[in-house]
């Protein structure tokens, strides 16, 4: 059962409504360690994705989505995080190319690729109290549940499951990227801001997978 | 949160309103995207100079913008870098065809941003350089930190970059004096209070009544250590050591000394820094020949405060010296 | 209280030294009394210019010392009048033979030491003619209070003033210009925080979260009246309503245009407040032809800021326009 | 029992140091309804003082260290206060003359002429809520009680105690004159720090006669 446009779009506004419920959240964690922007930084960039969403061909495939995601974000959000997520979104339209159906395979090249995409801009290794710490593990979870032969929403809650987890595992980090870095370790029993909302940012497109499983044609 | 603003969503945008309608002598606002050129942009022949960041640093950067300084600025929302699209927009307004100078301050997001639009104007056969700004000796600039961030020194930059660009200098050698300024100037500041961001509300950190904060950044990021607040004297000489030890500083060095205040500073406490400040240096037999004292680069209303020293030769002081006319440093003309 | 300050009891002597320090190309300090003079004082010939005050306003007065405006400055501690001594030591320095002028703001201790130090002058032979200045409309003329006070207004008379006696205007001829300044000046000024003066250690007044006084006088004086906090074009509307109804401001009129900052508020806030002051001036048809944003007459770290609208015409503004070289105001040379 | 030099000095001497204990109590008087610095003023002003009077000729006459005190105050304590407190004593020194021996008939022209030189020097009224209100009835109650032919120390007791009721009685009051005018309505049911102050100093008179009585040759 793979995932289409309907499921893409889907993800996206949710991750619109997560992010837009979770901005106050995510501007405490990035106040304790970092300049206290992360939620707006988000919600700005999604609520001006939201206002485009409309706009899309309605032969639109996922990776016509993803990529005006990723030129929305990238015009809109600005900071760190701007370019990082934005070019997550853009590799990873790349990697699904026109591809009007994604199935297990397509959905961990995407997440691998969204990835390597933000290594690629911000050159954080795991560890290092980024974003990247939830999105490796949940490259590695995906990648390990398709092996496994898991349906599509189950890829996509194994990532979102391992992320959630890698998001939590940055709190007693010392941070070696972003602007938690000049706290040295005094950064140690914060959860970064970036890592937490990408792992919401995956449980929106795990949720939105148990959703329209069987509404995409 | 008490401000004078009305929409936390609105402070960039109304503010770059007021600022065209009190220095439309000196400057031309772009709304859409959000950037300030000098009113006689682009120069031809002239190197351009673009610089930018969060907003809230006021008068950085739209303050500089003018006749020996910058051509253009591109204010972000407070606090976090502007997208490549206004920056690109700016730098294609100030081009005279002798190439761009980027001068970003060192956060991962002004210069992944910068760089992205660095690249797109590369696209629109514009030469765009960037020189990244990172004079704040309180992060150790090591493998594991983003590097030292770029905070006072860059109005320093901007002004002798600027200088330099409107007499004629070419790209390559604008970049160099821009390099050279931030090569031999060294910064570090102190937090008695926190700013409060309009969109967040509440403090970017908390400090007890009697704690200070040493090595405070320009948005709030914590410092290298809070201690008890200390005599005025006792704090200069905490950031001044580092200052000194990180720049081979000698006896005989002729040197600008910047004491900046962080937005919600009084004026004469700047002075009773800067008192001490020169104290030490002549100690040190390090001449004190150009002088900065105000609020150049801020952190809203912060009360605190930052050293900048920055070498001098004979080329950085004329430099220097140079007519500049811009709202926030104006001299020669 | 968090100041960058060592004992209480020096602020205002290490401040000079640091100011003198910082600003010894424009200015000699003497310290005991302790007075700011611009550095080639006295001036023969040309009428002399002596401000002063408390402390906790700079840049006033110190940062208005130079060619083309205040010939002295005569600092008290923080917020209380200096004595007739330093007052009298600096019109002595500055008297030139063509008489000196003393721009006093109207409170009571200043006008009494200032007057007294004006009699022990003539009693040297010193011609000095004495101009109170009262621009602020929050408080009622009557016979009931000390009158208006003098607030923001008194850097434009200062710099206007100080270019009629650099062109050479007689000592007539001065106060006649600085009182037309006077007489066509209008302030108002909000406070959304109290200051903390140094030796009482304490908020000069207890303001809630969400209230702001209307009416505000620069030394932390409760003002008109105390309300909850309100968008900023709101409080502007507030500010300017007082000012236009008191001079009758008319359409075709040109103006000066200050907002000024009471030391602690953000620039991006001074800015936006003067987005809406010109916006509501324009809709009068009042042209705002010269502007000023910044902070000039300040209340230590106090936030708020002040509105002042001058009446121009072609003497005042190329009065205005004329060359100034101080710490805090400069252009055309 | 007449009044001298001792009496002066100690009458001087005593206030430097009540000026000194309720230095806050009239900051904070000040900081309600003035700009908070009443008590600093006026300490700097009296420590000055106190650093002076050891220089004053051992054939000193009252009116000599009356005159002392003023031309320090004038030229220490700046604001408001200096000029006003200064030309008291410069009209009360005046008005004693070259006078060893001060009666209660001196006393009484000694605070009437304080009063007058404050009042040349204010304009205010009584009733304007100044330091006038403690001087006025100080006066009225001086004269009434040499009128029925108190001691010195009856009539200088009689000023202090008519001065503290006349600053406490500044509490209702709205101001017409000084900074607290600038308040209206809201200045009333604070007291006036300057008639607080004045009642400090008549205190200091009435004690150090009470005291000293008999030590004056
Ligand atoms: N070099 C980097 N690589 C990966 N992620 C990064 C890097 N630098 C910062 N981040 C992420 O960006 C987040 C902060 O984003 P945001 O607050 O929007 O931007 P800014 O730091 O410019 O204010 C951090 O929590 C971190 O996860
Ligand atoms: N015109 C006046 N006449 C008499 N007393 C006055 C007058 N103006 C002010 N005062 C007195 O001065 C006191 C304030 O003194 P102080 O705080 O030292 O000076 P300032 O008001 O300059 O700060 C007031 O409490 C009041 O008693
Ligand atoms: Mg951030
Ligand atoms: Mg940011
Ligand atoms: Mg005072
Ligand atoms: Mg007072």
């Amino acid at each position: 059962m793979s995932l289409g446009i309907t499921w893409t779009t889907d993800w996206i506004r949710r991750t619109a409504q997560v992010v837009s419920e979770h901005r106050v959240e995510l501007v405490t964690l990035d106040r304790e360690i970092g300049d206290g922007d992360h939620g707006e930084n988000l919600d700005r960039g999604y609520t001006a994705v939201l206002a485009k969403l409309d706009d899309l061909p309605t032969d639109a495939v996922p990776g016509d989505a993803l990529k005006l995601v990723a030129t929305t974000l990238i015009s809109t959000v600005g900071g760190a995080s701007g370019p990082l997520v934005g070019t997550a979104y853009l590799k990873a339209a790349a990697a699904v190319g026109k591809e009007p159906e994604l199935d297990g395979a397509a959905l961990v090249a995407l997440l691998t690729a969204a990835r390597d995409g933000i290594v690629l801009r911000g050159k954080a290794e795991p560890g290092d109290k980024t974003m990247i710490d939830a999105w490796t593990p949940a490259v590695d979870a995906s990648a390990a549940a398709q092996a496994d032969g898991k349906s599509e929403a189950e890829i996509l809650d194994a990532a979102a499951t391992a992320a959630e987890q890698g998001a939590k595992a940055t709190e007693p980090l010392v941070a070696r990227k972003g602007r938690a870095s000049y706290l040295g370790e005094r950064a140690i029993g914060h959860r970064d801001p970036g890592a937490q909302s990408s792992s919401l940012i995956l449980r929106a497109a795990a949720d939105a997978a148990a959703d329209v499983v069987g509404k995409d044609a | 949160m008490k401000k004078l603003i009305n929409d936390p969503k609105n402070v960039v945008d109304e503010a770059v309103v007021g600022f065209e309608a009190a220095h439309g002598d000196i400057v031309t606002v772009s709304h859409d995207p959000i950037y300030i050129v000098r009113k006689d942009a682009p120069v031809s022949g002239k190197v351009g100079i673009v610089s930018g960041g969060g907003s809230g640093h006021e008068p950085l950067h739209g303050g500089f913008v003018g006749f020996g300084m910058l051509d253009a600025a591109v204010p972000g929302p407070v606090f976090t870098s502007p997208t490549p699209d206004p920056i690109l927009a700016a730098t294609k307004a100030v081009d005279g065809g002798a190439g761009v100078l980027h001068i970003v301050k060192n956060y991962t997001g002004d210069v992944l941003n910068f760089e992205t639009a660095a690249d797109l104007a590369a696209a629109e056969d514009i030469e765009v350089r960037s020189v990244i700004i990172d004079d704040d000796v309180a992060v150790k600039d090591s493998l594991y930190t983003a590097g030292r961030r770029g905070v006072a020194g860059t109005v320093l930059v901007e002004k002798i970059a600027g200088a330099a660009a409107e007499r004629g200098d070419d790209l390559d050698a604008v970049v160099a004096v821009a390099e050279k300024v931030n090569a031999q100037v060294r910064t570090m500041g102190v937090a008695l209070t926190p700013c409060v961001v309009p969109h967040a509300g509440e403090p970017s950190f908390v400090l007890a009544d009697d704690e200070i904060e040493i090595g405070i950044g320009i948005h709030g990021e914590p410092g290298r250590e809070r201690i008890k607040l200390e005599p005025a004297d006792a704090i200069v000489d905490r950031l001044l050591a580092p200052i000194l030890e990180d720049l081979p500083f000698a006896s005989g060095d002729d040197v600008l000394l910047l004491v900046n205040g962080m937005g919600g500073t009084p004026q004469v406490e700047l002075y009773i820094v800067f008192r001490r400040a020169a104290e030490v240096l002549a100690e040190k037999g390090i001449t004190v020949t150009r002088t900065l004292v105000g609020n150049f680069v801020t952190s809203l209303e912060m009360q605190g405060v930052s050293i900048s020293v920055l070498k001098l030769d004979d080329e950085l002081t004329e430099l220097w010296d140079a007519p500049v006319q811009t709202a926030a440093l104006r001299w020669g003309r």
